[in-house]
């Protein structure tokens, strides 16, 4: 039910900043993020240092570039499930260029457009033929693994011999804070900013909470899901490309099971798989939260054994606080 | 105390990808022998995901630490260099078991023989079924060790013995039921078939299910093992499997991270001094792989080998 | 030909398979006028104007815009041209705020790369404020079912067009809304727009509009001026015989009794509304008005359960019932028709037997538990009949009739169960005049089998000409009753806005 | 927009049968498998024998089983990404405690109640706390898999040891035709046969067709989602007690992935992924063709690093031609 001009509208009736904070659709999940902080930080000596916090960033920033995609593309209505295929085939791609002696940044364009090309064929099959998302990017999910394994026999690629100007990309830093996570805020910044303000975003908004509506206000809605659709894989050709900068390597078998991860994030940040509603912010915020419970069981050491356990528990608890916060606040709201 | 000792706290850690995998339960429990013998303490961290970031992730956790050592299953050798060059400049000394990150500075590398295990399925399988004949294999693309079984055997039958025909090859991903249909098919079209040789256990328990349904009497030979194919063994439903010496992985893994972590020790005849590089450099240590047959299965029971034991 | 004509439609015609929805009709358009379309559910009408707003493609014929023939490609090719179109279904975009959704279109083609979301809001509170007093910030999902009927007559305001069209728009505004609405309209044709009205009200064509244009079975019947023709003459083009009294004679006196078959005492919700106690006598119709919003709906849902925390007693036949869920009301006969038919009263895209049956499946099945088609198929043919539903097939999907004919298909659905007493919440919401006087009709059969019949409705001369007594709401309380002469549009009205002190209530609980 | 009356009224209909087969919302699929089994009489003579049709079916039976639950649920409105993991749990516990001694009969019954037991905890979750299936069965699915692993240490349970007439069910035969084929041929009859003519299963078409009517109709749809959702983990445990017997192992990994397989052929059957419409039949044969493919691909030994590629081009090239041949026939049968 959220949407970005209902919370700058919330935003501005607020008196004091803390209602303010506290009509946000995202307050929920932040209060949740900040309470494993305060734990964490008495749990372990380790977690609040700045090797630990930068780890724990980088372990979801390339992927978060994905999840950016990834709920746009809810938003719109659809969802894809290729993305981690793509993503590995962007790096296989790339690579197997690159080894052919191709220039590194013209083989990241080329695998960029590939990917994108996917998207638009997804696109295609859903908006032209009328398939559903679902079906069409599980084909497609089977059928960019199968070009991975194809590309490269099933072997990983070394890209040890990638120029350390392409390297940076992935593996170097400004001043202390790493490349990617710039890259990754940038991403987040520039699309969490034009999904609540630029007009073409919003027909995203419109599309997906009703395609008929849209339509009849003239919106050409086939070629906004067209567009999504692209956009997202188009997202995860650039982040498999910065993958391969960051690891120095192409693996094929590379971000399997990513498309739950992803979707998992968009959806506990509050993108509705049926379409119309979620923000960039809470789908980062998603992930963050997924992948700071996972880091916290690593770092305390907790046996293998319970650690899905808990992770599981963790997720189910804090998407169940999440949600009743959120239904006290649009009660509170209306009150 | 003289000799070699940890002091008090001296931490090694062993980092694994996918950590549920009872893969690692033996190749952990040489590792806590070994470390106990010296008085150390050890962890099992990694990730519980096939995810190389969270790998890489739990990785630079570990380093957070100030361990001894770390033991490291890489699950990709080039994102680990860094790392790795990061952990072992910052203190921390790295081995690398199972799969390598050879452009790295790890100072030793442990490891089961690929080759030598495909080379002695290939050999058992000729002396069992004859030189000229079809053999069929299961795989596992984009899996490095499994590749390897896989590709040289197939390499090693072409060399030495060009009568024996590969007639089927098919990825089942170590899930059983894929392997249960993929075998079903490979056995309706090549009625002949005489031998099958499976990278893994997981595949060759849905393979063994196939072939005992179409009554067949292919010979099914398997590395790793599990529960199941155990009783297959036994029962001489597969003919044997070959299974790295996982004890002996971490026992030597953790022989080597502590010998690298307390190198003032040796002092041996190079240019190490000079360098600046841990004098302990083992490129490669092979920890060698038991056969398993109807004769020695009852050795192999994990769950009776850890009755009494803590996996963590 | 007119010199004034600014849309010309000659000889279109559009199939939907089997169904021939327009046959070859025509209709001309002038500058500035109100003109009316009247016909029979399903005689093509919304179909027309879709392809006028450039949603449908017309299988034949030709458009002519100010006299050049033109192919309207899309919506958006219509929205170019200058032509707005109030849908008769609600087509607005639940999670996103009343002032995003007006200007939806306008966002569409506008080329600034930013929303102006203050600007925004500010011209949607312009906009609304000729209507209603709604939140521009709302969220749509939020509103009830009229509030979002007005945004969607707003959303068509915005619209700077040269022709607009309104398809019912009125079907679900009380008779103050309404009139705001024509009060709208006649300065906008004033402006020198042309306006296309369509509504099954007579008294509504005939107050405001200039010329009225008849369709009969997707073919053109005629179009008069309004001077020159009377609201039976339309009636009579539009059905192509002529019809009696619209409304069916009251209850009898002689039948009239004072045997109370159901009763509410003190009913409260916490928030909606609050102490709510009436009677309903065997043989009676009785009708609830109030003005949008004032909780006749609430109150209703109340009583069945189907809505709200709610305390108080009902009695059927004198005995208290134990309700707790919708089901349990059902079960004691106890239904009620909601009026939002596309929201939560049909089953879009399962078939019109499926939706007649889903009341209470128990009718159509055997002891096992087993539908049996036949009964279903069954009894959807004899209520489709009993109703005139125009439909293809039983097992085509519901959302492929027209919207009078699916409003049809719900009634049939509170019907198919037997109820011992219903509740019907905007019954004839889109309904032709031939098939309202038969629902009408039915009504009042139902009442006198004894089967307790409580009509809400916007329509107040619906309500008077068919209801026995009417309770009149007021912000979620009991206002006041009015019966026999008492029952006039001018008195519901001034209980209903609160202008008056209530009287008694002739029989209170 | 198939649906059971349509299809039995259309039927009925139908002069001549040609017309009425045609009718039929599945007769796409079977003509695209047909067309394959065609195609593959020609080019393998081992295609069309008993033995290689047995273990076709073999190959899909168990999962079909689960497939049926997944049906149901969809039909509903809901979703289940945890079938792979509880599937694998029904054969850890049952396992589990066969080897501490219990009865296997037992043991199987105390796994199946358990996996009840999770399906109503997710049905719960869905329900009365108002989440969304698809973040309450991911994080199922995470639990449900670390509690495999805490059972099992994570290794592999020999279960050589179960009775012969246990094992039975998952390996034994009457006649020529092995036990797990009847029982899935049971399970699909009964539930098609229900779904399409019971009033119970009639009500799951409404609740997923929408919510709110089937509400104002009468029926307590919650009731229904709580039901649904735990019936398809019952089926799930009953599937993986088959599996037990069949493999005579628990694999606490068992059934990873299954979810996106069991789901599409939901999908490819005609399941909506929004609820209210699908059939079982469908949705078997949606697994029967992904199943030929597979073991066609086997059969006919094409290269590995081809066979992804060639699968999800089948499956996108079979959901389009389903897809076109399905609007023909609504347009037809309109015409
Ligand atoms: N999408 C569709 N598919 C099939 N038939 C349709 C479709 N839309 C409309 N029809 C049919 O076309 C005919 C005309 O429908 P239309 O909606 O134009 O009627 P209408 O005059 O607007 O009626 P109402 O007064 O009930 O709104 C009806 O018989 C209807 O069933
Ligand atoms: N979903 C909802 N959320 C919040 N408030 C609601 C909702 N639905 C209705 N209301 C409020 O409840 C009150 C009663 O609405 P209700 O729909 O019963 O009015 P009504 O008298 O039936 O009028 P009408 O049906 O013509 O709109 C109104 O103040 C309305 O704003
Ligand atoms: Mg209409
Ligand atoms: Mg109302």
């Amino acid at each position: 039910m959220e949407n970005s001009i209902e919370l700058t509208a919330a935003a501005k009736q607020g008196s004091n900043p803390v209602k303010k904070f506290l009509r946000i659709r995202e307050t929920g999940l932040i209060l949740i993020i900040l309470a494993l902080f305060v734990a964490m930080s008495f749990a372990s000596p380790y977690f609040l240092t700045w090797v630990n916090m930068r780890a724990m960033v980088m372990a979801f920033a390339v992927e978060g570039i994905v999840v950016v995609g990834m709920t746009i593309l809810l938003i719109s209505g659809g969802i894809d499930l290729s993305v981690g295929s793509v993503t590995a085939l962007a790096m296989v791609i790339a690579g197997s260029l690159f080894l052919a002696g191709v220039d590194p940044w013209l083989a990241s364009l080329v695998a960029i457009a590939a990917c994108t090309g996917i998207g638009a064929f997804m696109g295609f099959f859903v908006t032209r033929i009328g398939l559903h998302h679902f079906i069409v990017s599980l084909a497609v999910m089977v059928i960019a693994r199968g070009a991975c394994l194809l590309f490269t026999g099933g072997r990983p690629l070394g890209l040890f011999s990638l120029p350390p100007e392409f390297k940076f990309i992935g593996q170097g830093s400004i001043g202390p804070v790493p490349l990617v996570i710039i890259v990754f805020l940038v991403v987040v910044l520039c699309f969490d900013f034009m999904l609540r303000r630029s007009t073409a975003f919003r027909k995203v908004f419109y599309t997906g909470s009703n395609e008929k509506a849209a339509a009849y206000s003239g919106i050409r809605t086939k070629r906004v899901i067209f567009l999504t659709t692209t956009l997202c894989s188009a997202l995860c050709g650039i982040a498999g490309i910065i993958y391969m900068a960051r690891f120095g390597s192409a693996q094929p078998t590379f971000g399997l099971g990513m498309e739950l991860n992803v979707i998992a994030a968009a959806v506990i940040g509050g993108a509705s798989l049926n379409g119309g509603s979620g923000t960039i912010f809470g789908a980062i915020l998603g992930a963050a939260l997924l992948s700071v419970v996972s880091s916290s069981l690593a770092l305390l050491d907790v046996s293998v054994y319970w650690q899905d356990i808990i992770r599981g528990s963790i997720l189910l608890t804090a998407v169940s606080i999440d949600h009743y916060l959120n239904k006290k606040r649009d009660a509170g709201g209306k009150a | 105390q003289e000799g070699l000792h940890c002091a008090s706290g001296e931490t090694y850690i062993m980092n694994v990808m996918v950590s549920g995998h009872p893969y690692w339960v033996p190749v952990y429990q040489g590792f806590k022998q070994a470390a106990e013998a010296f008085g150390c303490t050890t962890v099992f961290s990694g990730t519980p995901d096939y995810d190389i970031t969270k790998q890489i992730a739990s990785f630079e956790q570990d380093m957070v630490k100030q361990p001894a050592g770390i033991l490291v299953h890489p699950m990709q050798s080039d994102p680990f260099i860094e790392p790795i060059n990061r952990a072992i400049s910052d203190g921390t000394q790295v081995v690398t078991f199972a799969a390598d990150s050879p452009k790295s500075n790890r100072s030793a590398y442990i490891t089961s023989d690929n080759l030598a295990e495909a080379k002695f399925a290939a050999e058992e399988i000729v002396k069992q079924i004859g030189e000229t004949g079809q053999y069929a294999v299961l795989e596992n693309p984009g899996q490095s060790n499994h590749d390897l079984r896989v590709t040289a055997l197939i390499d090693y039958m072409q060399q030495h013995y060009p009568g024996m025909e590969l007639v089927g090859r098919q990825a089942t991903n170590q899930d059983s039921t894929a392997a249960y249909r993929a075998t079903a098919s490979i056995l309706q079209a090549n009625p002949e078939l005489g031998a099958i040789w499976i990278p893994e256990a997981g595949s060759a328990e849905g393979a063994v299910a196939a072939i005992l349904e179409a009554k067949s009497d292919v010979l099914v030979m398997h590395a790793d093992i599990t529960p199941a194919t155990l009783e297959h063994i036994k029962a001489g439903n597969i003919h044997m499997a070959l299974n790295p010496n996982q004890g002996m992985q971490g026992f030597m893994g953790f022989m080597a991270t502590f010998m690298a972590a307390h190198s003032e020790v040796f002092d041996p005849f190079n240019d190490y001094r000079t360098s600046g590089y841990n004098p302990v450099q083992i490129p490669f240590i092979d920890n060698g792989f038991a056969v398993i047959t109807k004769d020695n299965a009852d050795s192999f029971d994990l769950n009776t080998y850890m009755q009494g034991r803590d996996p963590a | 030909m007119h010199d004034d004509v600014i849309l010309k439609i000659s000889n279109v015609s559009k199939s939907f398979g089997p169904v021939r929805a327009l046959r070859g009709v025509d209709f001309e358009l002038r500058r500035g006028e109100i003109h009316a379309l009247a016909g029979e559910n399903g005689a093509g009408k919304s179909t027309l104007m879709n392809i006028i707003d450039g949603i449908l493609q017309p299988d034949g014929g030709e458009i002519l815009w100010e006299g050049q023939p033109v192919r309207i490609a899309s919506p958006n090719a219509a929205q170019e041209l200058g032509i707005g179109l109030v849908h008769q279904e609600i087509a607005l975009c639940p999670d996103i705020s009343v002032a995003e959704n007006m200007f939806m279109a306008v966002t569409n083609r506008s080329r600034r790369f930013l929303m102006d979301v203050g600007s925004l809001k500010q011209r949607a509170r312009a906009v609304l404020g000729q209507l209603c007093d709604i939140d521009p910030g709302a969220i749509v999902r939020d509103l009830p079912i009229s509030h979002q009927q007005l945004v969607e007559i707003a959303k068509a305001l915005t619209l700077d067009c040269k022709v607009l069209i309104l398809d019912e728009p009125t079907a679900a505004l009380t008779e103050r809304e309404a009139q705001t609405l024509f009060g709208i309209m006649r300065r906008l044709s004033a402006q020198g727009i042309s306006i296309i009205y369509i509504s099954h009200r007579m008294v509504e064509i005939f107050d405001n509009c200039d010329r009225v244009s008849v369709f009969r079975d997707g073919q053109y019947i005629t179009t008069a001026p309004i001077s020159e023709i009377t609201p039976s003459g339309v009636v009579n083009a539009m059905v192509g015989r002529e019809i009696g009294t619209l409304y069916p004679p009251k209850q009898a006196a002689d039948t009239r009794t004072e045997e109370v078959i159901f009763e509410v005492r003190n009913l409260t919700e916490t928030t909606r509304f609050k102490d709510v106690s009436f009677a309903l006598r065997r043989g009676e119709i009785l009708g609830i008005a109030g003005l949008i919003g004032s909780g006749r709906s609430e109150i209703v849902k109340g009583i069945c359960r189907l809505e709200g925390d709610v305390s108080g007693e009902v009695l059927l036949d004198g005995k208290p019932l134990q309700l707790r869920h919708y089901g349990d009301s059902i079960a004691a006969g106890l239904v009620y028709l909601s009026e939002d038919r596309k929201g939560d009263g049909l089953f879009l895209e399962r078939s019109i037997a499926e939706n007649v049956s889903a009341l209470d499946l128990r009718h159509v099945s055997s002891a096992a538990g087993l539908i049996e088609t036949d009964r279903e198929i069954e009894l959807a043919r004899s209520l489709g009949a009993k109703l005139n539903l125009k439909y293809g097939r039983l097992s085509d999907p519901v959302s492929s009739l027209s919207g009078g004919n699916q409003q049809k298909v719900a009634i049939g659905k509170m019907l198919s169960v037997n109820p011992r007493l219903i509740f019907l919440d905007e019954p004839t919401r889109g309904v032709d005049v031939g098939a309202k006087s038969e629902i009408h009709r039915i009504l009042r059969e139902l009442a006198s089998e004894g089967v307790g019949t409580v009509v809400i409705s916007s329509e107040l001369p619906e309500l008077i000409g068919l209801c026995d007594r009417v309770l009149v709401v007021r912000e979620g309380r009991i206002a006041g009753e009015v019966a026999g002469d008492r029952m006039t549009e001018e008195n519901i009205m001034r209980l209903a806005s609160g202008l008056e002190a209530a009287p008694q209530p002739t029989l209170n609980a």
